[in-house]
């Protein structure tokens, strides 16, 4: 593990810690508004809440530029949310309203923005890597200096694909990051079921940097984040980041009875003793950067900006039918 | 209550096909199931649920998210003896299974001089309206059903599920079955509790009439029943057929029924163009059009990607209203 | 000698798609071309020899083995303001590609609401006789076109060949290109030295006649017009029309063409069932059935995984004699 | 690199001392006489020949048990000769007659031969990735102590595939050897173009056992083969193994100038210093096992085995046209 980022957090300005701080927040309260959309059946198929993994899209996404790139994942919502996707967009998106980020076309699995460097969560378990790599490929050419972030779950690395991808990155020396949010399980199966040997290992199959580092503290994801993304943008190559996290609630918001998968003392591990929100307002408060007060103001605004772009969401109209064939091609 | 027991039994499609897997397991040791989450999970869709306590994290095999891996394992362990069956949950995954599947399946025992035999079972699920995306909603049965080496089942009630399950098992040959995900739970109909075979090629008459052929696959085969009733209410006769198989295809039923009626639509839940209704409506048409009061009418889902919003993902896929409506005009009622 | 400055120049099908690509890639620097062995082979088939040599490695680009990785790598860079051409060698690769190509690619300007663009050009090959069997002989062609979100080119001349290929690289949308690998070297025609291209999605009549219509796609409008030739012999007049690309589809030019002659084969060069000539008999049936004479007739790939040995791998592709064997007994002469 | 067998290599008997070295010499005069055939047009279509590379096949191969299962590649003559194929059905089938493996229907790059083992040549680059690990798994479910074998070129670490069948086979201990047969180039691209950081590391990636040997010493092949062949048939599990080689003529029999990606000195010095068969003549005349004599006659007999062989299949009739659709079904 990385001790790069708990050897020097005081590195990181204080605008900033109190902004990584503010970020997980609005993913925590998002999705929770999406639980709740769910359980009274307003919001249409299902969702993939990020709840427990939010230092991950925080720490990754405070350390890129509005125009370096991302690709998500069908766990998507943090990533977009910490790339700067406006909440009210979003819901209106997961509810199939045609104010939604894209005209209700593409739901919960499909978020995407261009005005953030959004290329789209996918639905197709790693499907994006070479979606992020191509971006990464475009950036070096087109001699900008952007770098491109693709997260995955760990369940990616049974992609064939991703393996491709990052060959081709390291060859040719690209800006791209892969970021690998381990959370212990793919769906209903623990990861350990699914992948022989070290994650790590699988980076230097093909000499590519990597570091492993802890999920759930904020400022270590933005240090290790911040340091490999520069790299990258210096032209030094791609790398590969694994986060140890743990999702909180179910695969999806339909998946209620988990015994059976995996213990509840587990869970209550995680939610109890590593909530990366808890921890980081904690450390806030221990190092003086902020107090209560300050930290309650932050929910409580954000509390505000969710109810009021839930309800916006709501109460916006549905695509007119006419529009289906609309958007196929450009 | 003795009554019961005597009382036609019903199921619904997905337990029909956990039926019709479990026959075959128990009947088999050489067939044995593998996917994402099939064990504990008993899938996704948890159609399967229960299916590992009687046989074993040995038999009901959790994979890695490795569709194209387990698929190609699935081919090799077929050839060296065994019977397997490979579950890749979203049938839209099969565009990542497809080199195993098409280029190594279904050439090798043609390619080996029909040495080498590959009986395999690929399960693949079809199906929108689930508010699921263009990624999670396609029915592609149309891609396997255009590769000649490969059968293609697409079964449309509990009944036809289990006794095509069970024939596409003892097949020496890859199969790939499209299960709705719809019908699992809702369409519920009666399955003999005993072990039946429907051999792949054989269509299937749903209901008889004499003004119009609805030919219709999978989900299809209930609108199409739907819109046949509310013809019946304007006086129009409309026998539905159902192929129940793309491949091998039972043309002469399909043939047979149109010649009598004289109109036909066919109608599929698989994308419009370059599909299922092309194949089969251009078939009848070569084979019967001197007995066609007009050109066969076809009827499939819009030809865009499949979208999330309820509002437009409904108009996507074919209602009875549009069975009914296009029937009605082609009969001049 | 300046009379041959002013003669028609000619060029080979592999010739002006070389020349198409040299064209695009002079006027667009975001143009880049990828793919196994593109550089300084020039491809597998030898197609691009000499590109190199004026844009570079940075432009033509060797690629590992990976058509899926360099495939969704373009995908990406489309995304991101380039104009990738991906070359995958054997159109038989396209399974390997596929949710690169139908997931990703096509669904993407769709599912974010037409926020994001793919210009990506993926150059596949089709076409059999070459004895390279069943994993290297594919038409593959009617997959990607039952895929809404793609467009399809199957161009069958050098001129053909060049201007859909400039219009390809002009699209902002993902567009499979099949070359006919026997065309490469087999086929030449007039090819202007100059810019233009040939708008997606317009027909053209190859040949004009009035007593049967033949559609034929790539490799088949020479068979076809070979055909002609033989049947005007006899007295049958057919017209020819290629409808150049699957989707768009140019349908009118295609229903005209067989309302006027009332006689109509589709030729294709795929796997005869649930391919392109079902989709394209299908509609000429329904828009054109009061004016046929007959059935529409279809002509495909003998639905069989492609043989190696030359005495079987020759009978399984529509020939002339078979085209005007059905043409005439479909005249009656 | 392994030292395994160059240090005992006096642990092989004699009379499979011998059979290494007529195995050898068996594929590459059956190559000599492809080329020929080739350049005679009596062959249709391509072929991919082994020759340099002999000492691979046949050192696993005699490592292995007819009932041993492998796949095989495009360049695929080696292998099925190796496993104990027929040079008459081989060349019936190259020329597309009846009397060969596949009836014709399969030619060069699909040769299979259920009595020997063969699960079949194939044409897709990794495309037999997954037979290869399926047959092992086969053979473990059925408690069968069979091997499987998966030869593929180097170029094959690019297909994904091979990296989620290496993680499956890992994952269930499965009995499949991963036989990497790098002669450098794929097609007409040195290796190093295409391949980033070191081949072995694909294998640690998955916490695979794996060695890098000689593929030119085919006492060192069979040495090391042997003692993974039997470490996955005792259920320890399977391995990668990589073999260094050289292809001399060109990817296929029409790659003849061949100057643009690999310089003649480089094929020079691989045929005059490093032939397998030289090397394991010299060895066997050096440690007393053969004389001259003794080898000689090995080469005239093969050398009349292999005319009457292809006499055989000059010979002999292509199939009815009427057989093109027969063996679609089973
Ligand atoms: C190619 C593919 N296979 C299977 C699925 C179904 N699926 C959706 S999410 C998921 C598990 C993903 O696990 P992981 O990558 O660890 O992400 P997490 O859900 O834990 O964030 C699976 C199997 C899919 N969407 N795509
Ligand atoms: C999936 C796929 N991509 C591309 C090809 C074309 N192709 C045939 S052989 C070859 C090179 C293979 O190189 P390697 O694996 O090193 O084997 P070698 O020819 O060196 O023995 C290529 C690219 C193919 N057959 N399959
Ligand atoms: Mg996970
Ligand atoms: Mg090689």
């Amino acid at each position: 593990m990385s001790t790069a980022a708990t050897k020097s957090p005081s590195k990181i300005p204080t605008d900033k810690l109190l902004r990584l701080y503010k970020q997980m927040v609005a993913i925590r309260l998002f999705e929770e508004r999406v639980n709740d959309l769910y359980t009274r059946a307003l919001m249409p198929g299902l969702a993939h809440l990020y709840i427990g993994e939010e230092a991950i899209a925080v720490g990754v996404c405070e350390a890129l530029r509005t125009d370096d790139y991302i690709t998500s994942t069908h766990r998507g919502h943090g990533h977009c949310l910490a790339k700067g996707a406006s909440p009210d967009l979003m819901f209106a998106e997961l509810l199939g309203k045609e104010a939604g980020y894209c005209k209700g076309k593409g739901g919960s699995m499909h978020i995407a923005d261009p005005a953030t460097g959004n290329l789209g969560a996918n639905a197709i378990v790693g499907g994006s890597a070479g979606i992020a790599t191509g971006a990464a490929y475009a950036s070096k050419y087109l001699k900008q200096d952007r770098v491109a972030v693709c997260f995955f779950g760990e369940g990616a690395l049974g992609q064939g694909l991703l393996y491709e991808e990052l060959n081709l990155a390291q060859l040719w020396k690209l800006p791209v990051i892969f970021v690998c949010e381990n959370n212990g399980y793919n769906e209903y199966t623990h990861f350990s079921e699914s992948t022989a040997g070290d994650v790590s290992a699988r980076a230097d199959a093909f000499g590519m940097a990597n570091e492993t580092a802890d999920g759930q503290n904020v400022r270590e994801v933005f240090a290790v984040a911040s340091k490999y993304i520069e790299r990258a943008r210096k032209g030094e190559g791609p790398a590969f980041l694994q986060f140890k996290t743990y999702r909180y609630h179910g695969h999806h918001v339909g998946d209620i009875a988990r015994a059976y998968y995996r213990p509840k003392a587990e869970e209550q591990e995680w939610v109890t003793q590593r909530d990366p929100i808890t921890l980081h307002g904690q450390w806030l408060m221990d190092n003086g950067v902020a107090d209560r007060a300050v930290l309650d103001k932050v929910q409580a605004d954000l509390i505000a900006e969710m109810d009021a772009a839930v309800e916006f969401a709501v109460n916006s109209p549905y695509p007119d039918p006419s529009k289906v064939d609309q958007d196929i091609y450009a | 209550m003795p009554e019961l027991a005597t009382a036609v039994r019903e199921l619904t499609f997905g337990e029909a096909i956990k039926e019709a897997i479990a026959e075959e397991m128990r009947r088999d040791p050489r067939v044995v199931l593998m996917g994402e989450d099939v064990a504990e999970a008993g899938t996704t869709f948890k159609v399967l649920v229960g299916l590992v306590d009687e046989f074993g994290k040995e038999r009901i095999i959790d994979t890695p998210i490795s569709e194209a891996g387990f698929t190609g394992l699935g081919v090799g362990a077929a050839m060296a003896g065994m019977r397997p069956i490979v579950d890749i949950m979203f049938g839209d995954f099969l565009m990542i299974i497809m080199d195993q599947v098409a280029n190594q399946a279904a050439k090798i025992h043609y390619m080996s001089g029909g040495k080498w035999k590959v009986p395999l079972v690929i399960r693949a699920t079809m199906g929108a309206t689930r508010r699921s995306a263009a990624q999670h909603s396609q029915s592609l049965h149309a891609w396997p059903s255009h590769i000649p080496g490969l059968k293609v089942v697409v079964p449309s009630t509990p009944y036809d599920a289990k006794g095509l399950f069970k024939a596409a098992v003892r097949e020496d040959n890859p199969v790939v079955i499209f299960e709705h995900k719809i019908s699992y739970r809702k369409v519920k109909g009666h399955v003999p509790d005993e072990d039946y075979i429907i051999p792949l090629g054989v269509a299937d008459v749903k209901r008889e009439g004499t003004d119009i052929t609805l030919i219709a696959l999978s989900s299809m085969v209930q609108v199409a029943l739907g819109a046949a009733k509310m013809l019946e209410e304007v006086g129009i006769s409309a026998e539905v057929v159902d192929p129940r198989t793309t491949w091998p295809l039972d043309e002469k039923t399909l043939v047979e029924s149109v010649k009598k009626t004289s109109r036909c639509i066919v109608i599929d839940e698989g994308y419009f163009r370059y599909g299922i209704t092309g194949e089969l409506a251009s078939l009848i048409q070569e084979q019967a059009f001197f007995d066609l009061d007009g050109p066969v009418r076809r009827l499939g889902a819009m030809h865009v990607p499949i979208p999330f919003s309820p509002s437009l993902e409904d108009v996507t896929v074919p209602s009875e209203r549009q069975v009914f409506d296009l029937a009605r005009q082609m009969c001049n009622k």
